[in-house]
């Protein structure tokens, strides 16, 4: 299941759902909204999606983590709106017999969400300018690969 | 050949709407892109541009016809 | 921090001690008794811990993960005791700045809590036997490095 | 010379009791684990167990100090 809200939402009655008798490993990954990117004080984040296609492209990533590691569950919900410091913006849950199939799949819907999935993310600094990231027209962030770390 | 676009994040602030309904002589969305592009000086280069028709992505040099929804899809930055 | 709990404890809470300002990435694994192990149904399973030195030896294993990886904060908690399907019985939280730090650490602390750290557990099956795991004079477990998966 | 044993897990089992003080002429803890493991027949072999002295782990051929309290530790299998 992928998810675009609007809405904070709560990771454990997520995870709940991912319970399941031979489940021996769950991995979760939170994507929180940190003080600082790349050396700009940030104040607060706006995330936009594409929701019609961004919930078509995370459930192709869930299906493809499927088919390439041993899951029993997959859930990914990404927030979109403003945020504040610390809030929760992107939530990933996996569930697996074991441990290195919940790893490694987590980590695979995490990269690919970010590197796919029609979310964009503007950050609101401290000096009260605004930019929208990867957006850059020129520079390090020029090519098609780069995006930011986190 | 009547088009709708939509626009998301930085392509929306630059083109000052969501969503607007316009007639075209380009055929594909690089074309389209290329237009609204000169006409809007969005900033992004097309080669950073992907293109979505009615909800799916397809590639630049795809076929537009009456009434398709294109989006252009900035880099995106999820997470 | 590393702790041995004989009573059932709320990851909820333990994760929001690691949240702070800095940390953008937050990567959590959940050890869950699982219905089956090696083929053979179980039904419950007891941890033992040689307390004083699980402690200590998982302590020293998250001051490695802080010097191999640029964490932020780093937790782990292992139940002893009775445990019935579906419960946790470890739980380990890992904060960094970015995703690929945090994924990495976590999973350098649980591989190395599983191999190092004075803990046994017993599982009890369906057919009412018994065995403690790894603790097989021969076979297939009786090499150092053979443990359990999950 | 005066040693306290500690046993877990399968030892403990196969030993009956958690903890006991005895007095041995073994000198390391690998010479005290087969003279404990030749009284009561415990089954893994001493290549398997580790040592600790005094909540700490040791080498098999550490030297035995009176007072000293032993854990033999079987093979680990948290998580």
């Amino acid at each position: 299941m992928f998810k675009i809200s609007s809405e904070p939402f709560d990771p454990a009655s997520l995870q709940r759902v991912l319970a399941e008798a031979r489940a021996g490993a769950c991995v979760t990954f939170e994507g929180w909204v940190r003080n600082h990117n790349e050396g700009q004080a940030v104040q607060s984040l706006e995330y936009e999606a594409y929701a019609p296609l961004a919930v078509k492209e995370g459930e192709r990533i869930l299906a493809e983590a499927h088919e390439k590691y041993a899951l029993l569950g997959a859930v990914c919900v990404h927030r979109v709106g403003h945020l504040r410091l610390g809030d929760l913006a992107v939530w990933v849950g996996v569930t697996a017999e074991h441990r290195g199939a919940a790893f490694d799949a987590c980590r695979y819907i995490i990269d690919e969400a970010k590197a796919r999935v029609p979310i964009w993310k503007k950050e609101h600094y401290a000096t009260g300018s605004t930019a929208w990231i990867n957006a850059a027209t020129r520079g390090e962030h020029a090519t098609p690969d780069a995006r930011p770390p986190g | 050949m009547t088009i709708s676009v939509q626009y998301f994040a930085i392509l929306r602030e630059q083109r000052g709407l969501t969503e607007e309904r316009l007639n075209t002589a380009a055929t594909t969305p690089a074309a389209l892109y290329e237009e609204l592009k000169a006409r809007h000086a969005f900033s992004l280069p097309s080669n950073r541009i992907r293109a979505a028709i009615n909800d799916e992505f397809v590639a630049p040099t795809a076929l537009l016809r009456e009434g398709d929804r294109v989006v252009f899809i900035p880099p995106v930055a999820g997470g």
